[in-house]
């Protein structure tokens, strides 16, 4: 028996370390250095209804101990991922978390009703991203669109689903009880923190987009503190994520709460 | 196929104005990397690594050269790395550039601190190649000897005239192209020289390949950050430079 | 001429960097290092109407590229600020801004009306400490809440008011909003991120209150960016911290919109 | 009145498993520098400096002697500095021992990494001070015989027996009690330890200064982060590790 094989809301993992969605693409670029089979499953990179370009470079900043990113979200389309992705993935012996983000809330089930048919395990809900019809704000900061964009997706899948929290809100445990309230079977948390940096050489932001996502150990100590808020506050499992480099970071954040780690690869 | 580890410094010195030559003992990297590919550096302190083109391989000692420029805090902590000292180091990464079969000819263009990874595919070349390298001022002059013993021809500018002939490497790149056209142009440097060499390349019917630079992350495909645009039968879409590049076929890149 | 110098809504500081209340006592412990009268100003630490105790130990914990605190406002009291550091800090050629704390809406104005007569140049008001008469929800975290203290105390003072805002919300641009609609004749931030470290020997939280504010060059990018959206919505000078560490940091925050710094010594 | 400066490093040595002896050459804070004061010393890629005792001082070689013991990650860092490094250090800091006038006698109490700072202060005290240490074996006994080149008399204890005699130093200063009263007992070490020790220092009516630990930030005293629980005439109040100690009169301290 394997000691450290765990149950996450109906799904098991053969271990409790999960790379983190964006972090480790589809798995193909880090084969060689962790054969997949050996990971607790793989949370592949965030996908999308239609393909997207992302957003222009620069599209990275450097900041102690972390960085920032402003990818946009760069992806083949979620008919890509189930055609191209998915028959390379099923053979890797790990566990499959989609990421999924749409801009509307029709759009969110939509995805999530196209993999149905497909070997993913687990659905993660990214609610950071924007909602195009509340006016840009993201669907994560808001306890009520939060809610209905969770019911949404929930009742377009019978796979379990885990809602990824944004921490760039005033009360992260208001939104987790609301997504809990609405249908999710897990949530994972924290997605990047907001930030800038500027080039004082030209006075200008490094990213072309202006603002990007923090992570890194630098976010470590709030996504502690964020996991153990909301592992108090609601009674499905968490998944900590959130600048855990070390595995001394993956024991402390599951001591904070969290039944599972996504953690973020150095190399 | 790239590998990392913490490889032993053989040597290292300054070669120009903030300007550095080291060379890591890497042999299962030595043996693998191809002209044009980079190496991904790890500055103590630093979240990201820097990524570094690979100026020079020797299969035989099991070695890579690397030259860098210290451009921030983070490049002026690895130049602090003394012979004898551990770096980590992950490479080869990235597309090289495309060699032709002996007795093909070759020009290459460098740029400032897109020369180095010339050294590399000009060897290639022998006395085949032309090397056209140019720079600042005197001061920052880098790698000529170099050339000169991979046996190939070298024009050297400077934009003040205070080494070799006065001018831009596109004008010096005009003046052979009126004399003779080699099979190949490979380019590394601004973006602006870039578009000006693909510019003339294009003009002269010669097919060029260009290496670009872009603010890295994981440098091996994962994480999307280092974005290009580049097109491919009239479609625009982003590439990325660590994995599909640094080295690109000139028409494929989209110059804003 | 001194080209350093700059007019902070309508207080003129011989340059524009500050040590951030907190990290530099009433100055004493520094002055051997940093003449206060090289100063642009000083920030004095968190004042109540009464002495308190403050939090037990341990109260700070360190994170990557930063640190963890929660003093909890342990001070002597306003009046043994007036009668004890005030004459001391009037003989430093600085000028001096209060940082003022109190629990409720009335508690603060009554501090502020106590500052009048002396030689205090600027307050700034502290609104990221819990407002016991909103059940411990910092004052900060509400539009409606901060900027009704914010009027209280524009109204108690005849000196400028600067009120300092908290990270720790959706939209930090509401606050600031909010708070310029109610009078503040500046704001300062950022104030530290709520977070929180674990020892995993012992599977408690290092913090005796579980939870501290993080600051440090960790918090910087989200400083710059709170900062950018912040100058770009509000009319009032804006006053940069967060992680503030070199003289480049102080560049990059003020190009991002501030007016002046409020920066970490680090010894 | 304290000093900072990079300095540089003129020994340094493991001297039980995990204890490493380093000796700083710094005149301008030797020069200053009383028994039990502190040094805070930085570790290259953490935010915090690391707080460490002052074993002993040189003023005529101008060095300080640090005794510290790796507890993570950032101590482990500072280990790692060699022999004539650079160490960012600021000292002295904090309140030391009282100092008796010559011919009083003392004992000093140092219990497992809570030993070095008694080399200075029974130093002052030559054949007058009986020093009593305690550690958990032998593998991590260190400095008998700086204490016995001080002229101390010296007790040693282990928990388990393996060097000295098997006990704690409370029942060594019980019994060295019942034989004579010392003017003064000095004790750095683990708070139970301390506890015990401010008591049996109690109930013998002996003055008596404890050297406490605290997680600590600044080290001058702004930032009131090394909070410990204190009494004065009744009233308890909090005080601070690195300003208003390391040392305070045991009586002055809660034990929780």
């Amino acid at each position: 028996m394997n000691r450290l094989s765990i149950d996450f809301c109906g799904v098991n993992f053969k271990n409790p370390v999960i790379p983190a969605s964006g972090t480790f693409g589809y798995g193909r670029e880090y084969e060689q250095f962790y054969p997949l089979s050996r990971l607790g499953g793989i949370s592949v990179k965030g996908t999308t209804l239609n393909r997207r370009e992302g957003n222009p470079g620069p599209r990275v900043a450097e900041t102690p101990s972390g960085m920032l990113n402003s990818v946009g979200l760069q992806n083949g389309g979620v008919k890509k991922f189930l055609e191209y992705e998915m028959p390379n993935l099923v053979t890797k012996g790990t566990r499959i978390i989609a990421n999924i983000a749409g801009a509307t809330v029709e759009e969110c089930a939509e995805l999530a009703s196209m993999l149905e048919g497909s070997a993913v395990d687990l659905i993660e809900l990214n609610i950071s991203c924007p909602n195009v019809k509340a006016g840009g704000a993201a669907f994560g900061t808001d306890c009520t669109i939060a809610g209905q964009v969770t019911r949404a997706v929930k009742d377009a899948t019978s796979k379990p689903l885990m809602v990824k929290l944004s921490p760039n809100v005033t009360s992260i445990t208001d939104i987790a009880k609301s997504v809990e309230a609405n249908g999710a079977d897990a949530v994972s948390l924290i997605n990047t923190l907001l930030g800038m940096r500027i080039d004082i050489k030209t006075g200008r932001p490094i990213l072309k987009n202006n603002v990007g996502g923090l992570s890194g150990p630098a976010v470590f100590p709030v996504a502690v503190r964020m996991v153990w808020q909301v592992s108090n506050a609601v009674n499905i499992p968490v998944m900590g994520m959130g600048g855990v480099a070390t595995w001394e970071d993956a024991v402390e954040i599951m001591m904070a709460g969290a039944s599972a780690v996504q953690d973020h690869r150095r190399t | 196929m790239y590998k990392q580890g913490k490889f032993i410094i053989a040597e290292k010195k300054a070669i120009a104005k903030g300007i550095f030559d080291m060379t890591v003992l890497c042999p299962e990297i030595a043996a693998i990397t191809q002209p044009g590919q980079f190496a991904q550096v790890a500055a103590e302190g630093f979240f990201l690594r820097r990524p570094i083109s690979i100026c020079e391989v020797d299969k035989n000692k099991g070695t890579i050269r690397l030259v860098f420029e210290v451009r921030g805090h983070g490049t002026d902590k690895i130049s602090q790395l003394a012979k004898g000292a551990l770096v980590d180091v992950i490479a080869p990464l990235g597309k090289g550039f495309t060699v032709l079969e002996k007795g093909k000819k070759a020009i290459c263009i460098g740029g400032g601190i897109g020369t180095p990874p010339m050294v590399e595919i000009a060897k290639q070349y022998g006395e085949n190649a032309t090397v056209i390298s140019g720079f600042r001022n005197a001061s920052v002059v880098i790698l000529q000897d170099d050339f000169k013993s991979n046996g190939n021809r070298t024009i050297l500018c400077t934009d003040d005239g205070t080494a070799g002939i006065k001018g831009f490497v596109t004008d010096a790149l005009a003046g052979e192209l009126a004399k003779e056209k080699p099979d190949i142009i490979y380019a590394c440097g601004p973006m602006m020289m870039l578009k000006n060499v693909t510019r003339i390349a294009a003009e002269n019917g010669i097919y060029c390949e260009v290496s670009l630079e872009q603010r890295m992350a994981c440098g091996v495909g994962a994480c999307l950050v280092c974005v290009c645009r580049t097109v491919k039968n009239g479609e625009e879409f982003n590439s990325h430079v660590c994995k599909d590049g640094p080295v690109f076929d000139s028409k494929e890149v989209v110059f804003e």
